[in-house]
């Protein structure tokens, strides 16, 4: 494989056409804020983004910067610093359109998309408000039982991208997730997953019997940049923890639109990110 | 004889740790949510008292991590029946059981937003014992009527569901719910507070016996596992509560 | 957790009650041979044995034993060693009742099993004879297409037990799969899981971040047994490889009824497989 | 100008495998099955000549696995789009391209049972290019109707259909399929065998054109890769298969 790895993170955003529908997943997982901070930086406009459940920061920032036009997701927070401001402005003034969903759900449809299949039933949901709000999920018999016995029918997530950050990748594109195997179905799923990495090695992670079962092969790759602290300031695995007090800033500015935008100048498109990281 | 410490040696967080552990005795697999200490603690006493026989997840730790496949493996749990207990909150709860994740207001504008649903349409329906457990009992949280259902209380006979409401745990009082009538029923009032406070703070009507007893506390031998083992262990995963309420257990350690 | 681990492999065998529904993985994920000639020993009948997705020698060797009533797989086969002989018998005289299938039909049974989920749709297989001599499979038409689009329904396959060999587990019953990633799916599926390995370790599987990856937890599994060299002669991962000289005579002998039971009589109930082992 | 070796330098494998990897040519991943060297030896010759473009997966490889997913993951593979070609044999070939892996005679009872129908059923609706490969070209092979349909050649217009026949591959030549008129072509035959012993020994009825060209034999370079560069990477899986065919590759190695 050639080709794979990018020299910037800019140059991974610049991969994602307005109107894409990506896929993020949760805190724990691995966040691509630098690579947000770069699609921000690019103006992406009206994507559909898809949180694999939930998103936090990545997500209200995204919103925020008007780059979400629908969310689907199960929850949308930032946590122990609160409530999603820009998230929480964007359903009150009608601009964010919302798909409510649940974990497992988004999960259901992310893995009905890796098996190439069209959906998949799940239990729970019905006569919840979740599922009355989503006219695009069924709910129909379960043609194995003889009893009456609905089923919620979910169906098929296909993202054009699946974005996350890695601990670290080889030249060939190979992806060391570790326990994170919820990205195997968000990079099946998805037609192409970008990945920025702490680090890029040398050498063949599939290759090596002590990664190779927690590595994401390059075939799901459609592209890699190094991003040292590119979780930043979220926490990454076991890695680095949380910038609270940066957090904690972003709470307070993201409160109204003037001090998101005062925010973006200064940490997204300024030259405050890397200082801040250090 | 038991040893019991008398009610002010005792803080609220090791009452709800207790009583939680109480509620999921007996289980061979619990997990507890995200942001969940309390319940946290609850199920890592309860495996504690279980001498091995229980299994515990805490969401976010590194050393009580049962899941290796993934963020969808603890809702498979669920389905496979593996599951037999899990903690739900609530921007909102109703006398149904009814919970709501979502917001105050007309959906999907709606006035207050909150986060979203979460997990909760799917595991309220597949684990057997779900605890509803608040740190706040008010009338803004426990409402006659849900704005919105994130996962509904009951479901129709028909509707696959082997789980559902097991108890209401709160500073004030432990509810359980009776699935055929629909309703809370008061189980007992923590020591310090009354059933006429219970009634006050809570939007929607409840079963009281003619005897509603006091919530009985930990015992000596328990509280001191609290203190000095338990809190140790949610430290791991939570720091800031830990040092919060057992201050000295962690400045110790 | 505490009494998972077991003296002997026979020990663990008599945890399966004749007319349990096992499952069994391909030799590539790691056959419990040496749990297999237990069962053998103990007399195991009226088993409904799941391959996932093929078996070997271990169904051949239970099929010839009598073990087998049902067998529902995508194939049975010695590979390079040529057809299964006692598999082929059973075939003929009708003594076995065969429900074939197609490898990811297997698979997507076992990990509806897995999600909980009654069934799961699944592309291909229309037309096949394969489809049209399962009539516990369905085909109905997929409800998000406008089209007419059938598409074949699969029930869930829940196993009583799953029977796997590995290369270690740990006191607390936790499993070291590694990078055999089919084990997730057959223990969720499975009631419990069976596992023989080559080593019983100290220490906590789980959390070693080396292994934590690569581990099934101990909350699927029903019992453990060392057993050394216990997928002989069958090949082990990288560990060690097939048996030649033996699997040419065990396919020699099995040609009959009576050389099976000879190679029963010296392999299984006598005393001749651990010298052959060495 | 090419240099092409004259046919009696050149195996039957060798030509084999260089048949393959023009059939794969331009794909983005190829998987070859258990218990196959020859397509296995095509996809790794055609990586080679791709620069890197085409990823290859050989089940049974430790080098070149790509699956660490579980064995599920060659057939998700599929159902994405992802993989563009695999392999196909069979106990029985028909000339609607029908494959039967189950056996000969009435089903289930079958007179011959082979071993069953593996990922057959599956792969062959969902890979752009399957390509049936067998190393005995026999009317006992390629008859004119299979006993049991393991997978069908071509599908109802309504059937979701991704994939299906793409080549024959044999000893004595190369076949089409086309999917509208259900009929294989001879697209080539390979030097030392004649369009009279193709048809001689296949039990249905092809289409032949007025003017069967002879398979190209692989070039000297291509030769030279495939006995000292791709023997090797055979060898790693197919240790037998590679020991017979390469012999001074294998032993020099």
């Amino acid at each position: 494989m050639t080709g794979l790895i990018h020299d910037s993170v800019d140059s991974l955003a610049a991969l994602i056409p307005d109107g894409a529908k990506i896929a993020v997943p949760a805190d724990y997982t691995g966040v691509a804020m630098e690579l947000t901070r770069a699609m921000i930086r690019r103006g992406v406009r009206d994507l559909y983004m898809v949180c694999l459940p939930v998103t936090g920061l990545q997500g209200d920032m995204l919103i925020g910067a008007g780059a979400v036009k629908t969310n689907e997701t199960s929850a949308v927070t930032l946590g122990e610093f609160g409530g999603a401001p820009r998230f929480q402005a964007g359903i009150g003034d009608g601009s964010l359109t919302i798909k409510d969903a649940t974990c497992p759900a988004i999960h259901a449809g992310i893995q009905a998309a890796q098996k190439g299949i069209p959906y998949m039933p799940l239990r729970g949901m019905i006569g919840s408000d979740v599922l009355a709000n989503r006219d695009d999920w069924k709910v129909a018999q379960n043609p194995f039982s003889e009893e009456e016995d609905p089923i919620v029918l979910l169906p098929a997530i296909k993202p054009d991208f699946a974005l996350i950050h890695a601990k670290k990748a080889d030249r060939h594109g190979n992806v060391f997730i570790g326990i994170r195997r919820e990205v195997m179905a968000l990079a099946g799923a998805s037609r192409q997953t970008l990945v920025t990495v702490e680090e890029i090695v040398d050498g063949n992670l599939l290759r090596d019997d002590t990664t190779a079962t927690g590595t994401l092969p390059a075939l799901y790759v459609g592209g890699v940049a190094e991003a040292r602290q590119g979780a930043w300031p979220l926490a990454f695995w076991e890695e680095y923890p949380t910038d609270e007090a940066h957090m904690a800033s972003y709470v307070a500015a993201a409160r109204s639109p003037e001090g998101f935008q005062s925010y973006v100048d200064q940490y997204v498109t300024g030259g405050a990110r890397a200082a801040a990281a250090e | 004889m038991t040893d019991f410490p008398s009610p002010d040696e005792i803080r609220t967080e090791e009452l709800l740790i207790t009583i939680i552990a109480r509620l999921v005795e007996g289980c061979r697999l619990v997990s507890c949510g995200a942001s969940s200490p309390i319940p946290g603690g609850g199920c890592l006493l309860a495996r504690q008292q279980s001498g091995g026989a229980m299994q515990v997840n805490v969401l976010g730790s590194r050393l009580n991590n049962l899941m290796t496949n993934g963020g969808v493996e603890l809702f498979d749990w669920a389905a496979q029946g593996r599951l037999d207990a899990f903690f739900l909150g609530g921007g909102q709860i109703d006398g149904q059981a009814n919970i709501n994740l979502v917001g105050v207001g007309d959906y999907p504008q709606a006035k207050i937003r909150w986060p979203g649903s979460f997990g909760s349409a799917y595991l309220y329906f597949l684990v057997p014992r779900v605890i509803l457990f608040r740190e706040e009992h008010t009338r803004r949280v426990f409402v006659d009527k849900v704005d919105f259902i994130s996962t509904p209380g009951t479901s129709d006979p028909e509707v696959y569901r082997t789980g559902g409401p097991y108890a209401l745990v709160s500073p004030l009082c432990q509810m359980g719910f009776d699935k055929v009538r629909k309703k809370f029923h008061l189980v007992s009032v923590h020591p310090g507070h009354t059933v006429e406070e219970v009634l006050d703070n809570t939007g929607f009507a409840i079963d009281v016996p003619d005897h509603v007893p006091e919530t009985v506390l930990p015992d000596r031998a328990t509280l001191n596992i609290i203190r000095q083992q338990i809190s140790l262990e949610i430290a791991e995963t939570y720091p800031r509560f830990a040092a919060k309420v057992f201050p000295e257990a962690v400045n110790a350690a």
